[in-house]
């Protein structure tokens, strides 16, 4: 049991923490990037391909880095402590992961080398939008009809797309965004976010044409929301950090904010939860990296449940405890605040979590995190 | 105890629901009832349309346009109106500077400003808050000094909302530099086209620009703009500012807002604890009502109904965790931008984050809660 | 509309008050009686059968004061205000409210009369042990079989207890407390509760003998919640009054509780939960005046919902703002807070309320307290 | 990062599992895991039990019992034999008197006392508190005055937790009244048989007896049983109070209770609600599980660190909210009198709202809730 990292994973965190962290110091600065063309800038996405970021969790015969689900943590935590634009979630976690879990070698090597050398962007198509996404065989290729929204960074060059099987099952599919109709916007938290539409839309099959991807896709789906899990703990610290710093400069009534006990102690409860976050998400992503599928989609909801209950706090004491100037599109916090509303909402929300949590809650006496089944043998 | 309304009252909300879908043009209801946008244009004809009908400004003195209704009939009055989709009169004109030109203005100001203000012929803004003047004005740096007939202003007032409206402002300047915190402030009225007089926006994180900072700078402002006496400007602000009970608690907009949600939530529905939620908040927005009602029922003589400081703070927390309900009824779909022109998601669902978001503000501002409960546990219950 | 009380019910609940708060202002004393063998003090029951409390709600004709739910709550609030131990609920509002609900006039006449003039106590036993009750006629007569329990006030002379009948639907019948096997002791909060066996015991039908009373048995039930919500209001304006006079009072680290603004704002949420539960409560007293039975059991129910949470966060608060001294059985505040959780649980908790409020929760736009229906017509 | 224990930490895992269940009677343990009453006999017996496997106070000094395992392992002890059911060991002797005299004591007195009380062959009760010194111990009032060799103790100690079997009791007592505050304070240990020693009974709103009055009149305690020097008292308070770090978050009590709660909600596990409610509640308590081993898997050289102050406070609110979960799920039965020879109502119902009642203390005692936000704030956060 240790829930420290290795000094790799801390050279890691630091690189990427000076990398983001220089840049968009002056919130300012993630701003006019943000509400540029591409939404993120070309620079700092090449230099994360020169530190092997956008490869990270990929195989090395295939580009990537070998490393998992903490290394991918500790950069989606750097990603949300700034809310660096650059689409590392969308891109790496999420798109590549789907090629990564579904993938031949062949289309590995080709997505997850062009990938990780910052050459081009993925993107998972997942949601449905009013009509579902379909796949057909037709003249020995296949063709997609149907539209998906939101697509997280579906302005990417390339797309893998989920899709009903005609023999049932859900297959995933790659497809070149330039063959779709597409169009793309800021989510109400500055993500880009498309809606993709699929007209007959000529795909590949990614891995095994015609065959169930059904797990892979969870995996990935879990993926994603571990990582969310991490970003959103990153803006969470960050979002405690500036509301302590505000309490204690700010004055009103002639005297710092932290004169008032009722708002310490507000804080302390910030600090709370933050805490306990952290913990479950640390073992969530222990579960990940060292158990099977069936635990590790379990501890997945677990974090997501308590992320999605302490991004609300904090998200919301922080600009509570700020008042008015967090309500303002300039300053971080209530950006961050915003940044955990549409993490909460990507891939399932708290409320969603605990359903299919307390649907299974008859079936163990308690949890032991220690135990291999992370089930507790019996009341005793 | 009696529950029912009197003959009279009953009559009188049946009036005033039968008014306001009469008086005010459906497309502006719609929108309103709808959540689209409610634009400037829309809030001056719908405003000047009840004011025709005497439906404006009617906690008003009678000879300005009042109508001496008992605070029941003012809650009926407000309450009807947001269930009708009317765009509420433009508070800046209707509950804040017009209840204090009546008040505190001499005849010739009166006359001068409170029709046009009844009838939003003139857009006012509200010129308190600086950027370190909070709720105590204390801070206050914004400096009118006399020359001549005339004042002349500098500074900067901050969280002016929709400023970008306003034809005038009416602003608290500090007109005696030595006095102490409070004293030495008046109040003063200013043509925003005067120059030296800029607005600037502030874009809030709901990505909407509601707010303004607003510059002075040399700006000339004649002597017969002061309200009332010079140095007096503290008394009609806490005259302003204890002036706004009618609507404190904005029971019939989160009622809106949460049957609005009901039924947008469609399969969500089937959810247990989606339901167990929304019955809770529905329990306890009945709660709120019934207190709000239980205030205005027993506040005829005008002294203000301990209750009445309960409304806010909860009526805002209400609205704050039913615009939260809403992204989690709208989920992925809230993620869908509001600008792609084609989209699945409901135009609802889309604007459920920003909604949420702006929220956030209503715990701030007007006096925040910890304000509330300053006043609660010092005012009420003596701590 | 009208929230206030009349000078005829202003002068009630004076002269109750003055009786029970005289009798019971000094908490040892009501410690006392509780504990004594009856478990009440028998003076102040008569006391309160001269002053027309015992008869309150029944017919004149009855023996009654003709008097509706707004004077009773106002009896049952005065009650909780000091921990009165005498059974008002339990005698007078179930025991003779199912009697006055379902009895023959000539039952009326005879058993609120003697429940009137203090010379008899009712009790309601409602709720089914393991066995649950069911009546069967034999020799023209009908007995009982089963148990009740928890049975308030069951130490009564007289009970009356719902049994299932045996053409189906539930019966009401009058049973003498002797006859039954019964044991009685305190509850937590030092109420008075039997079990009660019934085997094969002779027993009276209530009214048609017979004849289902389900509905008046569902009307009486309603009754007894709304006056609980009243006693457990009464109990929480003591609880916050004692913690207010506390926090003044009580110095720690040098200075008086008052100092510290964490604890005000937490007594001003108190009063925030009193006052929203104030309003209810009126309020469903006035609908189950005026109104139909089922709009009537609505209004109940969500009273007592906003009861049940509003109880729980004030009790709690109470005797964590007070600390050690309100655990303490001398004490009365600790004692409210157990009340608060007694009554709670009496006949159905909030969870059970809020689950039969969400049922319907889709079957109209929302609430109008205004509208004879309580429903808003539309959204608009 | 590493998820499983270490093959050492699991092999003492186990082992310490397999010890309980064979070390103490299973009579003790069940009465303890079926939440019965557990007698001072049982605590005793188990005690000794525990003793003598070397159990019973693995983390004082190795030379008096101790077993120099690391925090880790200290945290899995605990864990596992509030799993089993085994009563804890007495607090009052091992967490706070025995590492005191251990730390400070002299060598006479560390031998008179120290195998004596880890092997509860005295039963040690505590005496700081007083009606006027809380957290502070500013306002203390106890006094013991020199009298040739002895001390001459007066006044009265409160909220002494299972007084009524006490055999001695350690006490502060000011023995310099011109000193300010906390100087001038000294600790003295009482034998409770002393003339002058009377213990009264506090009985608390669960009706149970378990914390005292303890009064002093002209109690002569010899000279040799001061603890260190005199007026060094405040530094041994300090230091018992920052000691009792194991154990701090009753997290496998809280687990323990949660899954009994479970198993007897029995058809009301059918409520989607209740289903809700519980595994919210368990995704906490594992929140708060997985801090404390961060916690103690990152204490190794003694340093606390930042995340402990958090367990207390979430750790109580979770035991409270999952005592109230037991009192829902009882329903009326929960009224049903424990005093009844037979009944219906399972014991586990009939015990549930006192057990909740009681709980209530969880959060006002061993430091209050509010005092543990005040150390967050104040040390963690630097407000």
């Amino acid at each position: 049991m240790d829930f420290t990292h290795d000094e790799e994973q801390v050279a890691l965190r630091d690189a990427v923490r000076g990398l983001l962290g220089r840049k968009y110091a002056d919130f300012e600065e993630r701003r006019r990037t943000a509400r540029g063309e591409l939404g993120f800038d070309e620079t700092v996405w090449k230099q994360l391909a020169e530190m092997g970021v956008l490869g990270l969790p990929f195989d090395e015969e295939h580009g990537g880095m070998g490393a998992g689900p903490v290394e991918v943590g500790l950069v989606a935590s750097e990603v949300g402590r700034v809310l660096a634009p650059e689409p590392f979630l969308a891109a790496v976690v999420l798109g590549g992961g789907a090629v990564a879990a579904a993938g031949t070698d062949e289309q590995k090597a080709e997505l997850l080398g062009a990938l990780a050398a910052g050459e081009r962007r993925l993107a998972l198509a997942h949601t449905d939008g009013a009509t579902p996404v379909t796949a057909a065989e037709a003249d020995g290729g296949w063709m997609l009809t149907g539209a998906k929204e939101p697509v997280l960074g579906g302005d990417a060059e390339t797309l893998v797309v989920s899709a009903a099987l005609p023999g049932g099952g859900t297959g995933l599919f790659v497809v070149d965004g330039e063959a779709c109709e597409r169009a793309t916007g800021p989510a109400f938290d500055g993500s880009r976010v498309s809606r993709v539409v699929l007209s007959g839309t000529a795909a590949t099959p990614l891995g095994e044409p015609g065959a169930d991807a059904s797990a892979a896709l969870a995996r990935v789906l879990d993926l994603g929301r571990l990582a969310a899990c991490h970003e959103a703990l990153g803006g969470m610290e960050v979002a405690l950090q500036a509301t302590t710093a505000y309490l204690k400069s700010r004055k009103q009534f002639g005297v710092p904010l932290n004169t008032f006990q009722a708002l310490n102690f507000r804080a302390a409860d910030m600090y709370v939860s933050l805490e306990l976050t952290r913990s479950i998400v640390a073992w969530a992503t222990m579960m990940v990296a060292e158990s099977d599928a069936g635990l590790a989609h379990e501890a997945v909801l677990r974090a997501a449940l308590q992320v999605s209950r302490a991004g609300r706090h904090v998200g919301q004491e922080a600009i509570q405890l700020h008042g008015g100037i967090a309500m303002t599109a300039e300053y971080l916090v209530g950006n961050i605040t915003s940044h955990l509303t549409a993490l909460d909402h990507l891939l399932g929300d708290g409320q969603q979590h605990l359903a299919e949590l307390a649907g299974a809650v008859d079936g163990y006496p308690g949890l032991d995190p220690l135990a291999p089944t992370m089930r507790s043998a019996s009341t005793q | 105890m009696r529950l029912e309304l009197s003959a009279e009252d009953q009559a009188f909300r049946e009036e005033m629901a039968a008014s306001f879908t009469r008086v005010v043009p459906e497309e502006i209801r719609t929108a309103v009832l709808e959540g689209q946008e409610v634009t400037a244009e829309m809030i001056r004809t719908s405003q000047k349309a009840l004011n025709a009908e005497g439906l404006a400004v009617p906690h008003w003195p009678v000879e300005w346009g009042g109508r001496g209704w008992t605070e029941l009939q003012r809650h009926l009055w407000h309450e009807e109106m947001v269930r009708a989709g009317v765009p509420s009169p433009l508070p800046f004109n209707t509950s804040m500077i017009g209840p204090v030109l009546a008040q505190f203005a001499s005849q010739e100001m009166k006359e001068r400003f409170l029709p046009a203000t009844a009838n939003l012929d003139i857009w006012w803004s509200q010129g308190f808050s600086e950027p370190d003047a909070g709720s105590d004005l204390a801070g206050l740096r914004t400096t009118a000094v006399r020359d001549g007939e005339d004042w002349v202003v500098n500074g900067q007032k901050t969280w002016t909302t929709l400023g970008q409206y306003g034809d005038w402002i009416f602003t608290l300047v500090r007109t005696d530099p030595e006095a102490k915190k409070q004293l030495g402030i008046s109040m003063l009225l200013i043509d925003m086209t005067t120059p030296g007089v800029e607005v600037r926006p502030i874009e809030l994180i709901d990505g909407g620009h509601e707010v303004n900072e607003v510059w002075f700078t040399d700006v000339r402002v004649p002597g017969e703009n002061l309200v009332g006496e010079v140095n007096q400007g503290w008394t009609m602000a806490k005259f302003l500012l204890g002036n706004e009970r009618v609507g404190v608690a904005p029971v019939a907009l989160v009622k809106r807002m949460l049957a609005s949600a009901k039924e947008r939530a469609g399969d969500r529905l089937d959810d247990p604890l989606t339901r167990a939620r929304i019955a809770e908040l529905e329990n306890q927005l009945l709660a709120l009502e019934l207190t709000a009602l239980r205030v205005v029922a027993h506040s005829a003589d005008g002294e203000p109904h301990p209750a009445s400081s309960v409304l806010k703070l909860r009526g805002t927390e209400l609205q704050q965790a039913v615009s939260e309900l809403a992204v989690d009824l709208a989920g992925p779909a809230a993620l869908v931008p509001g600008s792609l022109e084609q989209a699945d998601a409901p135009d609802w669902a889309r604007r459920s984050a920003p909604v949420y978001l702006n929220y956030r503000k209503a715990s701030i501002y007007g006096g925040s809660n910890e304000i509330q409960r300053q006043i609660i546990a010092r005012t009420i219950l003596g701590l």
